[in-house]
């Protein structure tokens, strides 16, 4: 943890300041709903690296996924994840929205959460201990440190192909695109 | 000089004359009053100027008073007759056109006889002649009353007649005891024979000519038969008898009061019966869905309101009285024209009946619009001068009790313009279905010269305050009518 | 010829013309209306800082009638000019689809030129006919939608006469004490009239312009008619005509009366008198102010705040020191301003929206009509008295004089009265222009151009009065000397007095100055991606277009505890005594049986009271 | 005894007025109504030639002259009945026309039934 | 020195409420036996958001938030901060009520702009809140400026030094109380959090603010803290002739708000203006009348 240096906060300030200035929005189905609270109440309380939960996507700079996504909540998670300001990370928190999970062959649960929208980290695991969410969020320091967590890059350049995806599974989507879909001028 | 025997003579001699006229050339008929009434306006006119230098009494036969009857044309007499003969012209050429079925030729000769019996009141200077006068004015509108023959004409006519014939009777009893007491008729000769007598002898003749007369000038108790009548007859008709007949019976109880009488002990109770004449009329008035009876309510209340001044007998308020008056017989004119024929095209007096007239006549309910303004007492229309100088005289008298009645007068005012300008705006505001269709000519010419003279009068009411005053004067200032009668 | 004859002249002759040319053309006569309201106002200005007084009529039973003008008359004849001027111009487009629009427009004038007439009256007399002729001509427009508007305005008529009929007496009644009703003479005489008959001056007349300027418990006419009339005319209506009570109010308190060189003396009546007004005032901030927040007609609830602001008028020219007339008379003006910016707003987006008012059924219109939304932001704000609006100006003036009066409860009715205002004004700015756009809006249009221009006038105007607030208060000054205060300490950005000073030009600086900078460190920011409206969080789900209508019970929680205390009990009150006369008049027409055997027994009845009367008591 | 002798002519009058009036009053036949007034009128008439009337009176012609004038009757109350009368008969013409118009409009001359006029 | 003062006072003021701001997580977590964020979160978090690229909803979405900003930072100008007020010639109290106004307003009207169900529940509530904390506020500030006889706070501010602190001077005893009473509700602390409420109603008036927006929205924030604060230290403690005596004075008020913040459960907003009209209020009219009764 890199938070006192006070020579990485002038050399990158914006940098260090997405580091520990995590403002979280949740989005918990079924047991992912357990394992959230633990993590930011006084056991191992969150706060202290600056990660903090939020009401509304629009304070947020971190999406967490936890649980199963079912057709009908993933219509809302796009929606939340587009409401997002930029940047924005994401992270899928247990088995289910990595591959299905227990529900790998149930009809109206997604399997594979990023093929809807980019993920920049998945923790594994049924359920996740908040041991591994925090560990999940040291990978995800390197990553913004590395400049590796670009999801919301990848799906502004691919967003045609995340749209197509949404759309195929969930229909005609009632909002309109974010970005211009290429090919269709 | 013109002798102002002509102004009864002309039109009662033209009143027999009609049905001779008529068989002689139909069209000529109709115009037969107006000829009389214009013949009559202009001799007023030219008489004004000698009339207030001195008063003309004029002896008829030759005999000299107080034997004989004569006739006195002072101010006040000379303001009525020039009223009665400008709202007669009027009305007369209003009803060129609205006259136009039934028994005309009978409705001419009425019609001038009323007028002639109206004017016979005024002038005459003898009680039993006035008798005779009211006679002939009451009898001629019991008929006019029921000119159309329908149920509403008839019964309002034959209760007409039934308490006019009372009243008419209890005013002979009461001339029989004066004469009783005097020996004499002439009305100079008496007051000045009045303080030779006892007060308490007088009270039984005055309270019955007050009463008899009463029923004529539709002081509170009395007034019964007003509404049923003003109402059921002819607008034009309605017109006259709210403008002239119901005046003239109030000048006639003024004349008895303060020049014959002249017992100023009387008159508060006077103010009393004129305050709640106008708060009983304002009130019952502002009850009625039927046009016409609202107006005939509103003008027992400007009869309460004028008797009001009246009998508060200072100069200014009985000028404003009289301006009052000649308001109303202007106002209320126009108020019955103007209604008359949006009746006439609706077909119905209910005011709801006339939503939307603004549209389909709006010179008509224009009139009507000036006239409610003018009644209620909105500057700069005529009735806002008499408002003035009654409430000034009124207060300038300073006493309580006067002052609560002012304020009186005040509060039925706001009752009479809620339910005029409840009328407007079924006028203007409310939407009603009809065709557009003008009044025809006359009647126009006939609410268009009403409404001149509604504005004149209210901008520049000193045009007539000279000559009300002068005539207030001939009506307080019982020893100068003593002394030109007599000489 | 004076110019004041010339000015009522022009006035009184347009009217006719008006109405004639609008028989023939119907751009003739809007073109003639325009040029007229101008030259009106032209005139007006021409005749600043003269004082004088002419007699022009003496045909009215030889009573003198003179014109009269000094900084009072001018400044309130200013003020209806040039708000005539705007509102004529916002007619234009406003009325185009209306039937009747010339008698529209010449009744327009008519109010206007009654309303000069009044200002300019040199005596009581013309001064009452004047007032009459603004009274039914008022009468005339505010029933001109039909509909609701006829019920609307009987109302008005009727306690108009009842205002007009005490001021009648009041006027007779100094003219049968003193024989002349010239307000010069009068002002000499009345010094030395008994404290009674001074107070019930006041009072009468206190009745008369009461009723007029909707003080608490005269007010009930007003809500309907702002509500009802034409919303143009409304403007006129709240701005200026109602404030002509204002108007007499001083006339009678300070120039009549002569309150200025005895309201503090230790034994005056008329010092009572002025306290119970202050307390009438503050009693008509409050209530009418919560009312207000129930309103859910945007018109309404503007007509109700009309009532608010004309208590802080009348708590300021009641309280009497030379800040609070000072301040009354400034806030008066203000209001004017206001008002009929806010009046004229609603009036844009009825006009688009098709005569909506409803609050529960607008919302989002502020990209489809930004004009407008900045005409009823900077309204709202001058009414709330936001700094740099004109209404802070004369808040403060008036907060100032009750505080340094040590009149706490009366300044906490007028502090508290502001924080009501703002509940109910950020409803209403919050139902009309946020929120979400309703489906059937999307497509209108901006307002015209000529609804435009009064608007950015007036809003310029707020803020110009906000922060150079001298330069009304130079004349106001003037007309505070001119009753016999001292001058007040005024400055072209400000006002001095012994506890505390205002400097504006100082407060504008600073808060532009924090603008800039907080816009600035904005900028360092990242860029903003502008967004449709439908783009916002709901818990992921898209909100629901047309059905979001959170606003209709807006402030509920308070509602449910104060409502039940909000009921406008004089409106009862007064209805209630309508009824009964109903009743009564309906009983006593019943004596008229129609059975003529009853008539005759009301003859004989007559005769035989009489007869009782003369045995009882022999009067004669 | 006297009284009664002296004052014969006014009781009788009197008594034919307020018979006249309470038959207006109390009776709902629109004929007797007239028939009351009729009669009242009458009574007026006898009241006005009483007060002229002098008990041995003569007429008031100067036959001879040796008539004194005091002992005539005075003529000017007969000058007043005679127009009275006729009066009265015009206005019991128009009466008696009004209640036979009135008789086909409603079909009965009972006054307590015609109220349409009415408040 | 004037000039500086006008620079620095606002700024000075901004670091004091970001200051708190940050302590005050410090000590709630500390209370909530959490280890907490270091003092300087909030500037992370600020740092952060302007960094971000959030979505405007229009024009006056920006200038109301602007304008809010704007207001509250031009109130510090005239509040004294010890003896530091570089505006306090060029109005007193009734400016400083009313520029108060300008905050919540250009909220109100920015978050409006949004479209945001959430936002106008938490603008309804914020308008109601504040009229419920108004009125016996108002009466506490009329019975100071009745019983001072001026309307300058730098004024009240001096006169205290002679009497001592209007809170324990005889006559302004049951104002100060009524004042101690609604100190949280103008705060916007527990038990009166009713207005952000974030599990209630998604922050209310904040829900459609991100990125730079908050950032303004936070710094917003942590200035009607240091306001609220300031203004009772200057109102009802004495305020201070020096400095660093005041920040102290106002540390301990902002302790004692904190611990009322970290005990307390949220109350329903009617809840809370019943509780506001009816105790503090009956206190504070009270207190006024007592001021007008004993003062001369």
């Amino acid at each position: 943890m890199d938070r006192n240096q006070l020579k990485k906060w002038f050399q990158n300030p914006v940098k260090m300041a997405h580091k520990y200035s995590l403002h979280v929005v949740y989005f918990c189905t079924g047991c992912g709903i357990i394992e959230i609270p633990p993590s930011i109440t006084a056991r191992w309380d969150a706060e202290r690296f600056g990660i903090i939960p939020v009401a509304t996507p629009r304070q947020a700079s971190l999406f967490i996924i936890a649980g199963y996504v079912s057709l009908k909540t993933l219509r809302s998670i796009i929606r939340t994840y587009e409401q997002m300001p930029e940047p924005k990370f994401t992270v899928s928190l247990g088995s289910c929205p990595i591959n299905g999970g227990m529900y790998y062959d149930s009809y109206n649960t997604i399997k594979h959460l990023e093929k809807y929208i980019p993920v920049d980290g998945m923790i594994a695991g049924c359920m996740p201990r908040p041991e591994a969410i925090f560990v999940g969020v040291t990978h995800l320091w390197t990553l913004i440190d590395k400049d590796m967590a670009d999801g919301y890059k990848r799906y502004r350049s691919n967003y045609s192909a995340y749209r197509a995806n949404q759309e195929k599974i969930l229909g005609k989507l009632e909002w309109p695109p974010l970005f211009p879909i290429h090919g269709e001028e | 000089m013109v002798n102002p025997v002509l102004l009864i003579a002309v039109p009662l001699g033209l009143a027999f004359m009609v049905p001779l006229i008529d068989s002689a050339s139909r069209k000529l008929t109709r115009f037969v009053p107006v000829a009389a009434l214009m013949f009559n306006l202009i001799l007023c006119i030219r008489l004004i100027p000698a009339v207030l230098e001195n008063p003309i009494v004029i002896n008829l036969g030759g005999f000299t008073p107080p034997f004989g009857i004569n006739l006195f044309v002072g101010p006040l007499g000379l303001l009525f007759a020039g009223l009665i003969s400008l709202a007669g012209l009027v009305v007369s050429i209003y009803s060129l056109s609205y006259i136009k079925n039934g028994p005309v030729v009978k409705y001419h000769m009425l019609y001038m006889l009323l007028l002639t019996g109206a004017t016979g009141v005024v002038l005459t200077g003898d009680l039993f002649n006035l008798f005779v006068f009211f006679e002939i004015l009451c009898i001629s509108s019991y008929a006019l009353v029921a000119y159309h023959g329908d149920r509403a004409g008839i019964e309002s006519s034959i209760k007409y007649l039934i308490q006019g014939t009372v009243g008419s009777g209890l005013l002979l009893i009461g001339i029989g005891f004066i004469y009783g007491i005097f020996g004499t008729l002439n009305m100079a000769d008496i007051a000045m024979k009045i303080a030779t007598v006892e007060q308490s002898t007088l009270f039984v003749p005055m309270i019955l000519m007050v009463a008899g007369l009463g029923v004529e000038s539709a002081i509170f108790p009395l007034n019964a038969w007003l509404p049923d009548a003003h109402s059921s007859a002819p607008s034009s008709i309605s017109a006259i008898l709210s403008g002239i007949a119901i005046e003239v019976g109030l000048y006639a109880v003024a004349r008895i009061v303060f020049t014959v009488f002249g017992i100023s002990d009387i008159y508060l109770f006077f103010a009393f019966l004129g305050i709640l004449t106008l708060l009983i009329g304002e009130m019952c008035a502002f009850a009625q869905s039927n046009i016409k009876r609202m107006l005939a309510y509103s003008s027992i209340g400007q009869i309460g309101l004028i008797l009001f001044a009246l009998a508060l007998a200072t100069n200014n308020t009985v000028t404003g009285g009289l301006f009052q008056l000649v308001n109303h017989t202007i106002s209320k004119g126009l108020l019955f024209l103007s209604a008359g024929y949006m009746i006439y095209r609706s077909g119905s007096m209910e005011i709801s009946s006339l939503n939307g007239m603004g549209k389909r006549m709006p010179l008509t309910s224009l009139a009507f619009t000036v006239g409610a303004f003018s009644l209620v007492g909105l500057p700069p229309f005529a009735g806002f001068p008499g408002k003035f100088l009654i409430v000034s005289g009124a207060l300038l008298k300073g006493q309580m009790v006067i002052n609560i009645l002012v304020g009186l007068v005040l509060l039925s005012t706001v009752i009479e313009g809620t339910y005029f300008f409840r009328v407007i705006q079924a006028l203007y505001f409310k939407d009603g279905n009809g065709e557009r269709k003008r009044a025809p000519a006359t009647a126009v010419t006939a609410m268009i010269t009403l409404m001149i003279l509604i504005v004149a009068l209210g901008v520049y009411p000193k045009f007539l305050a000279d000559f009300l005053s002068s005539a207030s004067s001939d009506l307080l200032d019982k020893m100068s009518y003593v002394g030109s009668v007599l000489k | 010829m004076t110019g004041m004859e010339i000015l009522l002249l022009v006035a009184f002759g347009g009217v006719m013309l008006t109405y004639i040319l609008g028989r023939i053309s119907s751009s003739l006569r809007n073109t003639f209306a325009v040029v007229l309201s101008l030259v009106l106002v032209v005139i007006i200005a021409l005749m600043y800082d003269k004082t004088g007084e002419t007699i022009f009529y003496r045909g009215f039973f030889g009573i003198p009638m003179s014109f009269r003008i000094d900084a009072l008359s001018w400044l309130f004849a200013m003020a209806t000019s040039v708000l005539g001027c705007l509102s004529v111009i916002f007619s234009l487009s406003y009325m185009s689809d209306r039937k009747n629009i010339s008698f529209y427009y010449s009744m327009l004038f008519l109010v206007n030129a009654g309303m000069l007439g009044v200002v300019f009256s040199g005596d009581l007399l013309s001064f009452f006919i004047f007032w009459e002729i603004m009274s039914w001509s008022t009468f005339l427009l505010i029933s001109f939608n039909r509909g609701p508007a006829v019920a609307a305005g009987l109302k008005y008529i009727i306690m108009s006469i009842i205002g007009s009929m005490a001021m009648l007496a009041g006027t007779i009644s100094l003219y049968t004490n003193y024989g002349t009703l010239n307000i010069a003479d009068l002002s000499h005489l009345t010094v030395s009239a008994s404290p009674g008959y001074q107070l019930f001056l006041l009072i009468i007349f206190g009745v008369a312009f009461g009723i007029k300027n909707a003080v608490m418990p005269l007010h009930t006419w007003l809500p309907d008619a702002y509500t009802e009339a034409p919303s143009p005319f409304s403007a006129v209506l709240s701005g200026m005509l109602t404030r002509m009570g204002i108007y007499g109010f001083l006339l009678i308190i300070y120039v009549v009366v002569g309150a200025a060189r005895f309201l503090h003396a230790a034994d005056s009546t008329v010092s009572s008198f002025n306290y119970v007004l202050a307390w009438l005032g503050a009693i008509t901030i409050v209530i009418p102010t919560f009312i207000a927040m129930l309103q859910n007609d945007a018109k309404r609830l503007l007509a109700w705040h009309g009532i608010g602001q004309g208590g802080y008028m009348i708590l300021g020219i009641a309280f009497g020191t030379n800040m609070g007339v000072a301040g009354g008379i400034f806030h008066t003006l203000n209001h004017a301003i206001y008002i009929v910016l806010l009046f004229m707003s609603v009036a844009a987006i009825q006009y688009r929206t098709g005569g909506v008012r409803d609050l529960n059924s607008l919302g989002g219109l502020i990209k489809k009509m930004p004009v407008a939304f900045i005409g009823a932001l900077l309204g709202i704000c001058g009414l709330i008295g936001v700094p740099l609006t004109n209404g802070f100006v004369s808040k403060w003036m008036i907060y100032k004089t009750l505080i340094s009066g040590r009149a706490p409860f009366l300044a906490f009715a007028a502090l508290i009265g502001s924080w009501g205002t703002i509940l109910s004004v950020y409803k209403f700015l919050h139902n009309i222009f946020l929120g979400q756009l309703p489906e059937k809006y999307r497509d209108i249009k901006q307002s015209p151009f000529n609804m435009k221009l009064p608007i950015i006038v007036l809003s310029s105007t707020i803020l110009l009065f906000g922060i150079l607030p001298g330069l009304p208060l130079r004349v106001i000054n003037k007309i505070v000397v001119s009753f016999g205060f001292d001058s007040l300490n005024i400055s072209l950005w400000g006002i001095v007095s012994e506890s505390g000073m205002l400097n504006t030009i100082n407060l504008f600086a600073a808060i532009l100055a924090g603008l800039i900078a907080v816009w600035l460190f904005f900028r360092i920011g990242a860029r903003t991606i502008p967004v449709k409206q439908d783009d916002n969080y709901a818990a992921g789900a898209a909100v629901p277009r047309d059905r979001y209508s959170y606003t209709a019970k807006y402030y509920d929680p308070l509602f449910r505890m104060i409502s039940p205390y909000l009921k406008d009990i004089f409106n009862t009150f007064y209805m209630k005594i309508a009824d009964l006369t109903g009743y009564l008049s309906n009983g006593i027409r019943k004596i008229y049986t129609g059975y003529v055997g009853n008539y005759v027994m009301y003859i004989v009845l007559f005769i035989s009271l009489m007869i009782f009367v003369q045995m009882k008591w022999s009067p004669w | 005894m006297s009284f009664l002798q002296n004052n014969i002519y006014y009781i009788g009058a009197f008594g034919l007025i307020l018979i006249g009036l309470l038959i207006v009053l109390v009776k709902h036949n629109l004929i007797k109504v007239i028939i009351g007034l009729s009669i009242m009128d009458t009574g007026i008439n006898l009241f006005l030639i009483a007060i002229g009337y002098l008990r041995n009176g003569t007429a008031p012609i100067f036959s001879s002259p040796e008539v004194e004038s005091v002992l005539m009757v005075d003529p000017v109350p007969q000058a007043l009945v005679l127009t009275a009368i006729v009066i009265g008969v015009a206005v019991l013409a128009l009466a008696l026309s009004l209640a036979i118009r009135l008789y086909k409009h409603f079909g009965t001359l009972d006054l307590r039934k015609i109220k349409e006029l009415k408040w | 020195m004037h000039i500086i003062e006008l620079i620095f006072s606002p700024l000075l003021a901004l670091l004091i409420g970001v200051f708190f701001l940050g302590l005050a997580r410090k000590v709630m977590a500390r209370i909530q036996w959490r280890y907490g964020p270091p003092v300087t979160q909030p500037l992370i978090d600020i740092i952060r958001l302007l960094s971000q690229k959030s979505a405007s909803h229009g024009v006056a979405f920006n200038i109301g938030l602007v304008m809010s900003l704007a207001g509250s930072l031009v109130i510090t100008l005239f509040l004294p901060f010890g003896k530091i007020a570089p505006m306090s010639n060029s109005g007193g109290m009734l400016v400083i009520l009313y520029l108060m106004l300008i905050g919540p307003l250009g909220m109100a009207i920015s978050s409006g702009e949004s479209a945001n169900p959430n936002a106008s529940i938490g603008i309804s509530r914020k308008l109601l809140l504040a009229m419920g904390y108004e009125l016996p506020f108002l009466l506490v500030v009329l019975a100071l400026m009745t019983a001072y006889n001026t309307t300058s706070i730098t004024e009240i501010v001096s006169l205290q030094r002679d009497t001592g602190w209007s809170m324990f001077t005889f006559p302004l005893v049951l104002s100060g109380i009524a004042y101690l009473l609604i100190l949280p509700a103008m705060l916007g602390v527990r038990p009166f959090e009713v207005v952000n409420a974030p599990q209630e109603i998604s922050s209310g008036p904040l829900v459609e603010y991100g990125g730079p927006y908050l950032a303004l929205a936070t710094l917003q924030h942590a200035l009607a803290f240091f306001i609220g604060i300031s203004l009772f230290v200057n109102l009802m403690w004495g305020g201070a002739a020096n400095p660093v005596i005041f920040f102290l004075k106002m540390l301990v008020v902002f302790f004692l708000g904190i611990f009322v913040n970290a005990v307390f459960p949220r109350l329903r907003i009617d809840q809370a203006i019943r509780y506001l009209w009816r105790w503090p209020s009956l206190i504070a009219f009270a207190g006024l009348i007592l001021v007008c009764v004993t003062g001369s």
